[in-house]
């Protein structure tokens, strides 16, 4: 199968949805070249830095019939936009009890690694989990990026899309044929039963990575939710029931993260919390800024190395 | 009569629906029946009035928190409106928005919204697809001159003037936000100078007549039609209430200002002119305000007669489907 | 002792602070009459509706020697000004390398129960707890409010203060004698054996009745945190594995709140995983916007009946 | 050698130390020795000189993304600042900021920053500050054209207008944000007409000409200073490099263009000035350039002499104490 770059992936699922759809228009600050080759400047719109405005005009096309998508670049770009994305997006749908849909995808990159520093590494999903009405991806690879911007872009509701930026080159194999892959199944990367790791991100590959490492000693299972609203709760119980360990892997700082959430939401489950075995573990990033001096940056930020020691303490901990 | 008549008529139909269901609304607000914050537009109806008669069903408009008098200008249904206020299953919105967040997308009015300054951009987008439709239509967008200075105005007049967006911007500079002067707020001194910055035409019209304000937002949406791209009406004008409706918030703006706009009350002042040109009688009038009356009784009477949404019914339209 | 509102307590709290010190100034959109009556319009400064442009210019004038107080009024009025909070206030300090402080103090209410609907009504301090760089301070009482903002306007740090909406015309007693409220010391607002209630903002309120209705059947301990950042996780991990169960209650939405990130705390710390009898629990309010009809907003947000079940229940569970 | 000579050299002398710090970080970024993204200032750099001469060390700039500049103009040390790009602990910022995030506090420096349009409020928090202290100190901040068409542009246009701020808006229009064209993305077509329109005095000056930026800066900041309020300057430039330094980065400008304005370098074309009318020789400005290429390497040795942070000073300063 031909192997393509998780950027072109993505591009090719708003290509093959905006052939379908003429009621579709594209926002970005940079110009979308190939995007506005095909589908000419009218709907492929290069627009002024102002952030905001993009959004709430994705709001106002949605609102009149069309379906938005807009490209913020990095996520901290997209902070001068929380007002149109949380006080508007996700509540109008609801606000005006549902009288009209709101078919939006927003697009971000998330995440540290390329010394970005501080204002350029932010993986502010949690903040918007916290905002109902809004459905959250975070896409992992180039086969998950397309088959779930294609659902995005198919979808009647504004939908967000944290994509990590480090993963915008890398490539693997993604069928010709078309697919869509839907909202709150999350992916079983690899079978395990002593350990669950619910890795969110770019830390499903570091988690693979440290699965692979203990292979035959400890039995990990890998889990990549794919999609943060809707959460694939269920995969996750079941399989924190089946190993009794849980360990939640994410590049976000830890405090009120996504993985907080996962943690609580497992302990919280009754049945779910009298089968763990071991306290829950959180290899998260650290609660401090990105640094920007690599030796600094990578220590604030999870890797192969912290999810093995999360993993074997994790079985190393004695049963309650 | 002519037809010039029938649509003064209207106008004046219209502004006279606005200001009763709003005194409606002001007493049931301070006899503590109705909950949430309401926002009245009582002396600002003649821009509602005057701007809406232009548009037609597929034009699109973006109000503000005082947005009851775009939604009755622009056609919406007073019962489903009072319903929504008093926050019944009825309403627009099923009891979820209120008064602040009242919508009817069948006759295309995009919603009230309680952050200031946030409609502009949304009306970009709706103003973006009538241009993509291209089929002559246009998007209004309602904003106070408080919202001027906030950042998005800047951004949406930008964005607006390089698309050569089919978007009429009504600033209805009642010279306060909350209790902080337009004069005070404002570097620009004239709102006007900003769209002007920005290319964008245009006009300042005295917002308590309506039959300026519709002549000039008639050739403004005509040109915008054209394909002439946004206009800009700043209509002065002056709200009668407070800020919104509660016993306890201050009121700072001078007595003697309020009293002097009420004297420039933009429905009397109409129909006095109506009345010397024979174009309405008394009795024509009295017809016309019990019609509306009975009207407002009635929307009324369906808001109390209706029911309250189950609490339950809170869990649905989070998402469409 | 007199007995003032928590609005009045809030305002000495600054009016004495600004007495002490020369170099503070005051910026919000509508005018702190007393305020400028007393420091005058040049400290105490009406602004126009340009919240991200305030709080701006209060990380300049912080920047440069002064303490600037921001007064945003309602926390969703606040979503205007996230990225010069989020991307700006929270990490200069730690961008520069600590070379300059920030003294700056940013105060909004949240919370429902006024028939604001969702623009009016959030309460979304969690996302602010995932930006590191911020303190952040939700004040439950008059006594509370008054010494935690004078604690906050010594502090040369962002701090956020969050105060719940319907607190504001509550009264209670203050003594007129200076005080400070040091951050990140919980207050045990009941003391208890059986379970752990923490409850936030104006939760714990509803919590401490809660825990008076079951006196003599159930032992409830009720914490407030009355600071998120930094949390006492001392006090309720103590108190945690002395009763061996958790129920925490928060008005905001559930999803990555701080509700969760309290349980995710709990669980995810060994010798307090250890002591948990039952699966802790959360009370908080659903994940949807705030409606605005009265029976539906009740419905939504959390209230002494639910935290009694919740209670109710958490004695209920077998233990593990 | 007159007085006015002396700051001709040392408006020269700042140009040329600009241009050879950048020069040297181009080869070492490209080099791939550098982390991060850098912004090149190459091309731009009679502004900040022109600007920052007639600024003390108790005037507070803001800068941004390409705040290289706008630091050594200021005064800021070399050795600093090529330690902070290379993520040294004898950075700036002890490795925490990077290119994108240098300040120097202690001469007035407030800092680089790397979301466009942010600097523009906070500079009015430094002029609000200078004008409580009153001693007649100015507050400048430097912004590129993209960053007119954020709100914060017109928040803090209107916020300096009102409060008749010390601050002086510099506004360096190089054309392009990344590769969108300012004729296409702003309405206004002419930048300038935005602060006048707040009522904020401008004065439009082409950025490559020392001298001119010098002047008509030294008149705006000499206004200021006795409380005639805020000043706008827009400087028209060009940058040489892409958006930022990388191989990866298209650059879509015309390469015409771009030749032409290389033509209109503002070191060379200062220079050939300076050399005509004799205030300095060609042995004189080897001297100078000498002196620069030499501080540069030292700054660059310190640099990579230096040590990189411990990981665990990520956990210092995320709170001041
Ligand atoms: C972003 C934001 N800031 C503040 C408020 C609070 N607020 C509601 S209406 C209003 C005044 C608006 O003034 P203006 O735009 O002139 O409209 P008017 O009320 O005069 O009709 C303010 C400050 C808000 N709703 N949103
Ligand atoms: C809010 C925000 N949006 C987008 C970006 C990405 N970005 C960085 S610099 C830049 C272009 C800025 O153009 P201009 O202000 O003209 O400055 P120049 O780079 O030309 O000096 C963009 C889009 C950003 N950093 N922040
Ligand atoms: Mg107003
Ligand atoms: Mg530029």
């Amino acid at each position: 199968m031909r192997k393509i770059t998780y950027d072109q992936a993505a591009n090719e699922a708003i290509q093959e949805e905006f052939r379908k759809n003429p009621r579709s228009v594209h926002m970005s600050t940079d110009l979308a070249a190939d995007l506005a080759e095909e589908f000419g400047t009218d709907r492929i719109r290069v627009t002024p830095i102002a952030e905001n405005s993009l959004v709430g005009a994705a709001i106002g096309l949605a609102g009149s019939g069309f379906r938005a998508v807009v490209n913020l670049r990095m996520a901290t770009f997209g902070f001068v936009a929380l007002d149109q994305m949380m006080n508007h997006a996700a509540k109008i749908t609801y606000m005006f009890g549902g009288q009209a849909k709101f078919p939006i995808l927003i697009r971000m990159t998330v995440g540290a690694g390329f010394s970005g520093a501080a204002e350029h590494s932010i993986s502010p999903y949690s903040m918007f989990m916290n905002v109902p009405g809004l459905k959250i991806l975070l896409p992992t690879t180039p086969y998950d990026v397309k088959g779930l911007l294609k659902t995005a872009l198919g979808d009647p509701n504004p939908v967000i899309s944290f994509e990590p930026f480090m993963l915008g080159r890398t490539e693997t194999e993604v069928p010709e044929k078309e697919y869509f892959i839907p909202f709150g199944k999350a992916a079983v990367r690899r079978r395990g039963t002593d350990v669950t790791v619910v890795a969110l991100g770019r830390m499903a590959h570091e988690a693979l990575e440290a699965a692979a490492e203990v292979e035959g000693k400890i039995s990990v299972e890998v889990i990549d939710p794919r999609t943060l609203v809707p959460l694939d709760r269920d995969s996750i119980l079941r399989s924190v029931r089946k190993t009794g360990r849980l360990v939640v892997v994410d590049e976000a700082c830890r405090t009120c993260s996504a993985a907080s959430e996962i943690v609580a939401l497992a302990t919280s489950d009754r049945p779910t919390f009298a089968r763990l075995r071991a306290a829950p573990a959180q290899v998260c990033g650290l609660d401090v800024p990105i640094p920007f001096s690599p030796p600094m940056e990578k220590f604030v930020i999870p890797d192969r190395a912290k999810i093995l020691r999360a993993i074997r303490g994790a079985m190393r901990r004695p049963s309650t | 009569m002519q037809s010039d008549d029938k649509v003064l008529i209207e106008l004046y139909t219209t502004m006279l629906t606005i200001r009763r269901f709003e005194e409606r609304l002001v007493r049931e607000v301070f006899a503590g029946n109705i909950p949430g914050f309401v926002h009245s537009y009582i002396g600002q109806e003649a821009i509602a009035a005057g701007v809406c008669r232009h548009l037609t069903k597929r034009d699109r408009i973006v109000s503000h928190h005082r947005g009851h008098g775009h939604c009755i200008a622009k056609g919406a249904d007073l019962k489903r409106m009072m319903a929504e206020i008093y926050g019944k299953k009825t309403g627009y919105c099923k009891g979820k928005g209120g008064s602040m967040h009242i919508a009817d997308f069948s006759v295309g009015m995009l919603g009230a919204d309680g952050i200031v300054g946030a409609g502009l951009p949304i009306s970009t987008g709706a103003a973006f697809a009538a241009q993509l439709e291209g089929r002559g239509d246009v998007a209004a967008v309602f904003f106070g001159d408080g919202a001027c200075n906030e950042g998005e105005f800047h951004e949406a007049l930008n964005l607006a003037g390089i698309w050569k967006l089919p978007l009429l911007f009504v600033c209805e500079n009642n010279q306060y936000g909350v209790n902080t002067p337009a004069a005070y707020a404002m570097a620009a001194g004239e709102i006007s100078r900003i769209p002007k910055a920005h290319n964008i035409p245009c006009r300042v019209v005295f917002g308590n007549d309506v039959e300026e304000v519709h002549r000039v937002a008639g050739s403004a949406v005509a040109g915008i039609r054209k394909g002439g791209g946004p206009f800009f009406l700043e209509c002065r004008t002056y709200r009668w209430h407070k800020h919104f409706l509660s016993q306890g918030l201050e009121d700072l703006r001078p007595a003697a200002e309020l009293e002097e706009w009420k004297r420039k009350c933009p429905v009397a002042s109409f129909e006095k002119k109506l009345r010397g040109r024979g174009v309405l009688s008394p009795a024509k009038i009295r017809t016309i305000d019990d019609r509306i009356l009975r009207r407002v009784e009635e929307a009324h009477a369906f808001a109390l007669r209706s029911p309250y949404p189950q609490p339950q019914d809170a869990l649905q339209d989070i998402y469409s489907t």
